[in-house]
């Protein structure tokens, strides 16, 4: 990582476009970005301009939330120039906005423009639907009312929907595709084609350097999109597959750049009476016989992926606390005496583990995590269903007062704050495996007193205790994940890729 | 002819009908509605059962299946595709531009390929058994049997990388004017042509052949015409006639199965607008695209007909 | 069958494919590892161990390549049996009912013409699972309308015959005329057409697993190994090449040996492989 | 009339054409040679015409196209020559064959129907020969070939100019190619079966015409055909191959009144002699088996939707006949005649819109699945073509064993017996039973289909033009046999047939069909000498020329 890359974007102290080897930013031109990630939001005909038709990762071209979240996952300023709870309880929160803010069609950001934004995303945001009540003050601040404590609530606001557009009624806000943002749309051509154009009265002064960029959506196409990247057609392909960035990386005339920590995967450990998994000993040895160091290494290469702690926090995260790590050999011998221990001397067979192409690795993550975890006597079988329709078939009825249950299966996951992926262990949650018992109690607790706590160390003393109960309890297997990628011609300068894809800013990009 | 038209007319919109029941109870049964699959796993995560419901009802999805079909096909009879069930856009206007661009690649694709085709049958047909046929089928045979991915994908490798003298990729918009959009996409229509040489010849060749071993051509040979004469004239006719509804329903299949093409080029076109809808749920444009596909297999079929009684005197009436 | 042999064209094709055959069911005994299992060794160039290399999960690609034709061709050469069995039965009942039961059969041909073909696979394997019988299935559905229509031409033929006629005067029952009478006069016919049916199949199946929607990992499998190689073409170009050359080889070993054995009975391959 | 042909000057005894051991080889896929054509020697003078004679099969029509230089793919000459006006066709090559094509020899052939171009205007097709050939200028030919067409005895030329080849009918498309082939008056015009496609009346007509061409034109003239009767209506010599060899040959009266050869003689013994007394066996004397009253049948159009269709034109149209116990009934008629569509209703195999059907003084339903199994028993059908007429992927004991097993419920082993006992009495080899079609001859294989027929112990046979696809030699064998057969078993027929020759020899009543109706019917003897109907005497005297031919005082009687 480059000096720049440790910097912290959102920290408007700095000086815009810190010098770098290729010389100072300069204003003007245009690029063409390409990207790969299957993404559902791509607009249609008439929405092609609403935040939550957009692809995400362009979101910040013309849109600002309240909050930003930076690489180290930390809070930043946005339209918001501060926040703080307004209750002991953390219920209450209240928003300071950020003075002369214009929208794309001149008008001035007020608080109104903010409460009905989120009239919307309260209704829509899977976040926001903890927001009771939002007022616009007096003073021009915004009053958000919780319906429970959230001391991570900031990170809401950050969120990759909840971008701030000129008030409307809810049915019609933000088809306009007015915002805040750095460059304003110019024409959009749904599921393929959106044109942006410098936004002249963007509210950080003297950005952005380019004049146009011109984003070509490629889902799934990640070949299409290289060979326009070495023809010449794009200046920048986002969200590649890990394993191709040896090779763009021999590539004089390309540069690589790592977000950081992006996605990994929960695979979730059913279990209802006649598991497996039910005996805590049999999760325990499968965590143990999974050689995730092989899975960095044989599915991503080293450097390019990192190892989980079977919680839903990526390693990127300050509040990641790594699982003490073994020998391979030590770690197989655990596992087999564990398995001995709980009656499968000759190992165990673990039935058929599901997996959907979410992401163009997945496949070959699945089959390294099925022949490490053999070496340790644990087989499975594994089978690909379409991503259509995954959410549904993993999940199944999942009543298990019917005896129907949900599956033996992988999903993906994102890189999100502690209140937010913390909470996804939850037992009445099928990612948690439906975990029930004293331990599982435990760690709810923990939870809910977290999300009361206002001081930031305390708050990270529980999150660790969480960490340790997984570690112990294994209610679900995350076993490693990967970093984000995106490689640019030589010429695109001043661009950092982000591990949350929607917070990727195209601020200070500029063409050399 | 005309009744033959019109009884082709009847029995068509009765494989409508199917068609379009067909595609609604199939789209029916796939897992999850457009309400599912439009929500990522982080976001089913997150959201209470209680909000899915409330959405769910707001878009309708929460209606039993039967009044949802027949609102669907009472629509149909107004010519009302509907609108998508998540983003509320008219169906027709979503469907329009790239089934412009689908149906003018299909035909840019027949224009050029037909006459190497033809001239590749007459060759082969020409010399059957020699040198020149074996060579000329077998590339046809080899041509039919490469994927075509594997085409489009070599071609540009080749013509867009090694040596860029054509776009790897689209980026013409998908309501560019079609000269735009044709000239941005030479090596997408190079794939398509290649498949299509490759059929269409060995159509032709072999009808040709037949036609060559008829008793006419027998006559002909006998009476001293020239050969050259005898194949323009006498059996080219005759040797089209037999593949027409073969090469009708190819030219229909060209408008919407060129998925492959469409997603390895990125060409706007009807194919890669269904597999997005599918995997969506948008079961009205699913059903629009089907229908129009359905159309294009009944329009094609009708000028194949149409052709053969150009051709051949003896169907007409 | 011997006078197709005699074509040096067919020859070659037969040949191919039965080499691509003996290869596929002996791989468990001639490959030299495992198609699965990770050696350790990933990206090795090719070498006196690893005879085309590893691939970067350090598989032995050459021990892939001898596997990964079994799936697709059990895939292709089941649903060109499923397509050529479901599509003859059909066809020749068409053929001998006519009426209503032929308008119906034939709506149907016609509406799955009508109906895309990725969009019925898609349909399919959302619906039921990416498993190898729901392709099975899905893939012969596809290749059997073909059949139908070419089997219920020859069966509106046969009908005219005075074996059949005297069946029908004796008052033997449809099935037993089908089955009989009709059946076994086709299988010339059905012969070329689940060669020409397996061929397209296999196409078939390499460009669904391409989408995403066709034989998946860990499956050996010639497609995704293509597919997979994509991304190390440069560096790696044999990983590419090799399962691509075994692909296109096989193809085009089934449509010659079709070709050939089409030309021998005196049929018709090209008009039969379309629809 | 001025025929340009009149230019040449042949001498009239000097040979046009002088063929000399020649021999014609197909190679088979398998690489096998076959010799179709086998050391066939001939001369023809100019203003000669020599009628080839032969069955299928026996090479006549390879060797009329290699009077053209012409060899169909797979085939060649692989011996002597072929010498037409001093040069050897079999050593020239295509080029200079292609420049002698049409203009020194042309060939009339086979099926006019499908040898002239569908797609296309019959006149143009002959202005092309007479631009291309004759070297006439596009307006010169159209004039031209006007003059052609009417000297062809075509009317309203100009009109039928326009006109694509289907729109003709059998005697007019016959002219045309007729008129294709004199365009450029040849030195030698070769017509292949010039006269099967057509009915008697336009065969007569056709034959007239070729009569007085030959008349008109100074050049040689080659005849091939399987009709002695056309032999011996235009030809001066006669030729007879079998298996590619010439069995006999030398003047028409002189063959066909003295034939030294055994294969001669058969041949001629299939022509209709009705001064001899018919071999028929007499009706028995009985109720009436099968009753048909006001019969008709029209085909329905193909409909625009509905099920229920109109009608096409009338195939038979109120044909009433009667069918004694243990009679034969002999039907007689040309293609077109409705005789197969009868045949088709009595079976079950259509179904009549009017009149009704009695079988054994019960009213008959019409299709055979309406009927009751005892009516289907006992209602059998021998078909036209003996090898479509069984399952070629079956054994023969197969087809025969069926009908037993299902009628009578006998047993495996009992219908074997039964069936190798009614192999021996059709005289066939009991082992034959578990052959395939392909391996037995076209007389077994017919032979295979009666005794399936005779497998249900039937009391009514449909026998439909079952000797038409058989050669001479076999016709007669399979006749006694089907005839002994009948008379053991005392089963009604109804004889289905276009070939005189064959109702006399087995049916005492007959009836003659014209366009679906009835035109005759009585004793057989009685309307074969002294017809009542022009047409009947047509077809009568059509049938005998052959037979006449041999003899001179009745010869003397035609022209």
């Amino acid at each position: 990582m480059t000096a720049l890359s440790r910097r912290a974007l959102g920290a408007l102290s700095l000086l815009p476009g810190l010098a770098t080897a290729q010389g100072a930013p300069r204003r003007g031109g245009s690029i063409s970005v390409a990207q790969c990630s299957a993404n559902r939001f791509v607009a249609s005909a008439q929405t092609a301009r609403h935040p939550y038709f957009t692809v995400d990762l362009t979101t910040r071209i013309p849109y600002n939330a309240l909050v930003w979240v930076d690489r180290q996952m930390r809070l930043q300023p946005e339209l918001a120039i501060s926040w703080q709870p307004a209750s002991a309880d953390q219920s209450v929160w209240d928003i300071t906005l950020r003075p002369g803010v214009r929208f794309h069609d001149g008008t001035a950001l007020r608080a109104e423009d903010v409460v009905a934004s989120y009239e919307l995303h309260r209704q829509r945001n899977f976040a926001s639907g903890q927001i009771q009540k939002i007022e616009a003050m007096a003073d021009g601040r915004v009053r958000f009312s919780l319906d429970a404590g959230n001391s991570e609530f900031p990170y809401v606001l950050a969120e990759y929907q909840n971008m701030i557009m000129p008030a409307a009624p809810v049915e019609t806000i933000g088809n306009t595709g007015i915002g805040t943002g750095p460059f304003r749309f110019a024409s959009t051509d749904p599921n393929r084609i959106a044109v942006y154009e410098r936004n002249p009265d963007y509210w950080r002064e003297g950005f952005p350097y380019l004049d146009r960029i011109e984003l070509h959506n490629r889902e799934g196409q990640q070949e299409t999109a290289l060979a326009g990247l070495r023809a010449g057609q794009f200046d920048m392909v986002m969200t590649i597959d890990p394993r191709s960035v040896r090779n763009l990386q021999r590539d004089a005339d390309l540069v690589v750049d790592s977000g950081g920590g992006g996605h990994h995967y929960v695979i979730q450990l059913p279990k209802h009476p006649g598991s497996p998994f039910e005996d805590k000993r049999v999760r325990q040895a499968l965590a143990l016989g999974v050689d995730r160091e092989a899975i960095v290494r044989l599915v991503y290469g080293e450097g390019n992926g990192w190892v989980g702690n079977d919680s839903h926090l990526v390693a990127a995260d300050p509040n990641f606390m790594a699982m003490p790590r073994l020998p391979r050999a030590e770690a197989v011998a655990r596992a087999r005496a564990l398995l001995a221990a709980a009656g499968h001397p000759n190992g165990i067979n673990l039935g058929t583990l599901y997996w959907s192409p979410q992401s163009p690795e997945v496949g070959r993550y699945f089959q390294v995590l099925q022949e490490t975890a053999r070496e340790a006597g644990l087989t499975m079988a594994l089978e690909q269903r379409p991503a259509d329709g995954y959410v549904q078939f993993r999940t199944g009825d999942n009543d298990l007062a019917k005896g129907s249950f949900h599956r033996f299966a992988m999903t993906a996951v994102g890189p999100r704050n502690p209140g937010i992926s913390l909470f996804r262990m939850r037992g009445d949650f099928v990612e948690s495996g439906h975990w029930r018992g004293a331990e599982h109690d435990r760690y709810m607790a923990l939870y809910a007193e977290a999300m009361r706590e206002g001081d930031a160390a305390r708050r990270r003393e529980m999150f660790a205790a969480m960490q340790s109960l997984l570690h112990e309890e294994v209610p679900a297997l995350l076993p490693a994940g990967t970093m984000t990628f995106s490689v640019r011609r030589r010429h695109v300068q001043g661009f950092e890729f982000h591990p949350q894809i929607w917070s990727v800013r195209f601020d200070e990009v500029w063409r050399g | 002819m005309i009744a033959l038209i019109l009884r082709r007319g009847a029995l068509s919109l009765v494989t409508l009908f199917l068609l379009a029941s067909f595609i609604f109870f199939a789209t029916e049964v796939l897992p999850g509605d457009a309400l599912d699959v439009s929500l990522s796993a982080d976001e089913i995560a997150n959201m209470p059962a209680e909000v899915m419901a409330r959405r769910k009802a707001e878009l309708g999805l929460d209606r039993p299946i039967l009044e949802r079909y027949l609102g669907f096909m009472d629509g149909l009879l107004r010519f009302d595709l509907g609108r998508t069930i998540i983003t509320r856009a008219p169906v027709g206007e979503i469907i329009a531009m790239p089934l412009r661009n689908s149906v003018a690649l299909a035909g840019v694709t027949l224009l050029l390929a037909l006459p190497v085709a033809l001239a590749i049958a007459m060759a082969a047909a020409q010399a059957k058994g020699r040198a020149l046929d074996n060579a000329v089928s077998g590339a046809a045979i080899i041509g039919y049997s490469v994927p075509e991915f594997v085409t489009g994908l070599l071609l540009i490798a080749v013509f867009a990388v090694w040596w860029p003298i054509f776009p790897a990729t689209i980026t013409a918009s998908t309501d560019d004017p079609l000269s735009v959009l044709l000239a941005a996409a030479p090596l997408a229509i190079a794939t398509t042509i290649i498949g299509s040489i490759a059929y269409l010849g060995r159509i032709l060749r072999v009808g040709l052949i037949e036609v060559m071993a008829a008793d006419f051509v027998e006559r002909l040979h006998l009476s001293g015409i020239p050969r050259w004469r005898i194949i323009w004239l006498h059996a080219l006719p005759a040797a089209m006639i037999p593949g027409l509804s073969a090469a009708a329903l190819y030219a229909a299949s060209l408008v919407s199965g060129v998925v492959v093409v469409e997603m390895v080029f990125a060409y706007p076109g009807i194919g890669a607008e269904l597999v997005r809808a599918v995997t969506r749920r948008e079961v009205h444009v699913v059903q629009a695209i089907a229908l129009a596909a359905a159309i294009c297999v009944v329009l094609f079929n009708l000028l194949a007909d149409l052709g053969i009684a150009a051709l051949d005197p003896r169907t007409r009436r | 069958m011997g006078a197709a042999l005699r074509r040096p064209a067919a020859l070659l094709g037969g040949l191919l494919v039965v080499i691509h055959l003996v290869v596929a069911i002996a791989a468990p005994w001639i490959a030299p590892f495992a198609p699965t299992s990770l050696l350790d060794a990933p990206l090795e160039p090719p070498g006196a161990t690893y005879w085309l290399g590893t691939d970067d999960l350090g598989r032995d690609a050459f021990s892939r390549l001898l596997w990964g034709g079994r799936v697709a061709m059990l895939v292709a050469f089941a649903a060109g049996a499923v397509a050529v069995l479901g599509g003859a039965l059909l066809g020749l009942a068409a053929g001998y009912r006519r009426g209503g039961f032929d308008d119906v059969v034939m709506r149907l041909v016609e509406m799955k013409l009508a109906v895309p073909t990725i969009l019925f696979v898609a349909i399919f394997v959302t619906g039921f699972g990416q498993s190898v019988p729901v392709l099975i299935v899905a893939v012969g559905i596809i290749q059997m309308m073909g059949v139908v229509r070419t089997s219920r031409a020859a069966g509106i033929v046969l009908m005219e015959q005075g074996y059949v006629r005297a069946a029908q005067l004796n008052g033997e029952s449809g099935p037993v005329i089908i089955l009989r009478e009709l059946l076994p006069n086709v299988a010339d016919l059905l012969a070329v057409e689940f060669a020409l049916r397996a061929s397209s199949a296999l196409l078939l199946v390499s460009a669904l697993s391409f989408l995403g929607l066709g034989i998946s990992p860990p499956t050996p499998d010639w497609g995704l190994m293509v597919e997979d190689g994509m991304a190390l073409l440069e560096s790696e170009p044999a990983l590419v090449l090799a399962p691509a050359l075994c692909i296109a080889t096989l193809v085009l070993g089934m449509n010659l040996a079709a070709e050939g054995l089409a030309d021998a009975l005196g049929l018709d391959a090209a008009r039969g492989g379309g629809g | 009339m001025r025929w340009g042909w009149m230019r040449r000057e042949v001498a009239v005894a000097e040979p046009v054409l002088q063929v000399r051991a020649l021999c014609i080889e197909w190679r088979g896929a398998d690489g096998r040679a076959n010799r179709v054509v086998d050391g066939v020697s001939f001369d023809l003078a100019a203003g000669a015409t020599l009628g080839i004679a032969g069955e299928s099969g026996s090479g006549k029509s390879t060797l009329a196209r290699a009077l053209l230089g012409h060899c169909r793919a797979g085939s060649a000459i692989t011996g002597g020559s072929i010498h037409l006006d001093g040069d050897d066709l079999a050593a020239l090559s295509e080029a200079e064959l292609a420049r002698r094509r049409g203009r020194v020899m042309a060939m009339v052939p086979q099926n006019p129907l499908a040898s002239l171009t569908f797609h296309m205007p019959v006149g143009r097709q002959l202005e092309e020969v007479l631009r291309l050939r004759a070297g006439l200028s596009a307006a010169a030919s159209r004039l031209r070939a006007l003059e052609l067409f009417d000297q062809m005895g075509l009317p309203e030329a100009e009109r039928l100019a326009r006109r694509y080849p289907h729109q003709l009918s059998g005697g007019q498309r016959q002219r045309v190619v007729l008129a294709c082939a004199v365009a450029c008056d040849p030195l030698l015009l070769v017509l292949d079966e010039p006269t099967t496609a057509l009915d008697k009346t336009t065969e007569a007509q056709v034959l007239e015409l070729v009569r007085r061409l030959r008349r008109a034109r100074k050049g040689a003239m080659v005849i091939v055909t399987h009709d002695l009767n056309v032999v011996a209506d235009i030809c001066d010599r006669v030729l007879v191959m079998q298996h590619g060899r010439i069995v006999e040959q030398g003047p028409v009266g002189a063959v066909f009144s003295a034939p030294r050869e055994a294969y001669t003689r058969v041949l001629l013994g299939a022509a209709l002699r009705v001064e001899e007394a018919s071999r028929a066996a007499p009706a028995l004397p009985g109720p009436a088996l099968l009753e048909v009253e006001g019969l008709g049948f029209r085909y329905a159009r193909p409909s625009l939707l509905l099920r229920r269709a109109p009608l096409g034109p009338p195939i038979l149209d109120g044909i009433g006949l009667s069918v004694a116990r243990g009679e034969v009934l002999g039907v007689i008629g040309e293609s077109g005649s409705g005789k197969t569509t009868l045949g088709g209703i009595v079976a079950g195999l259509l179904d009549g819109q009017a009149g009704a059907l009695r079988f054994d003084g019960r009213l008959l339903p019409g299709l055979a699945r309406q009927r009751t199994r005892e009516q289907r028993r006992r209602i059998q059908m021998v078909f036209q073509d003996p090898l479509s007429s069984l399952n070629p992927r079956r054994r023969v004991g197969d087809a025969v064993m069926r009908p037993m097993r299902l009628f009578q419920g006998l047993d495996q082993r009992e219908a074997a017996r039964g069936a190798a006992a009614l192999f021996e009495e059709l005289g066939l080899e009991p082992a034959l039973l578990s052959r395939f079609p392909r391996q037995l001859s076209g007389g077994q294989q017919q032979r295979v289909a009666i005794a399936r027929a005779f497998a249900a112990q039937p009391d009514l046979l449909i026998c439909d033009e079952i000797t038409s696809a058989l050669d001479a030699s076999v016709q007669a064998q399979v006749l006694d046999h089907l005839a002994a057969m009948q008379r053991r078993q005392g089963t009604a027929m109804l004889l289905i047939t276009h070939d005189l020759a064959v109702v006399w020899r087995m049916a005492r009543r007959v009836v003659v069909m014209q366009g679906g109706r009835i035109l005759e019917s009585g004793a057989t003897e009685a309307i074969f000498r002294n017809p009542e109907n022009p047409y009947t005497a047509a077809l009568l005297g059509a049938a005998s020329r052959a037979a006449r031919a041999g003899r001179p005082e009745l010869a003397e009687a035609r022209e």
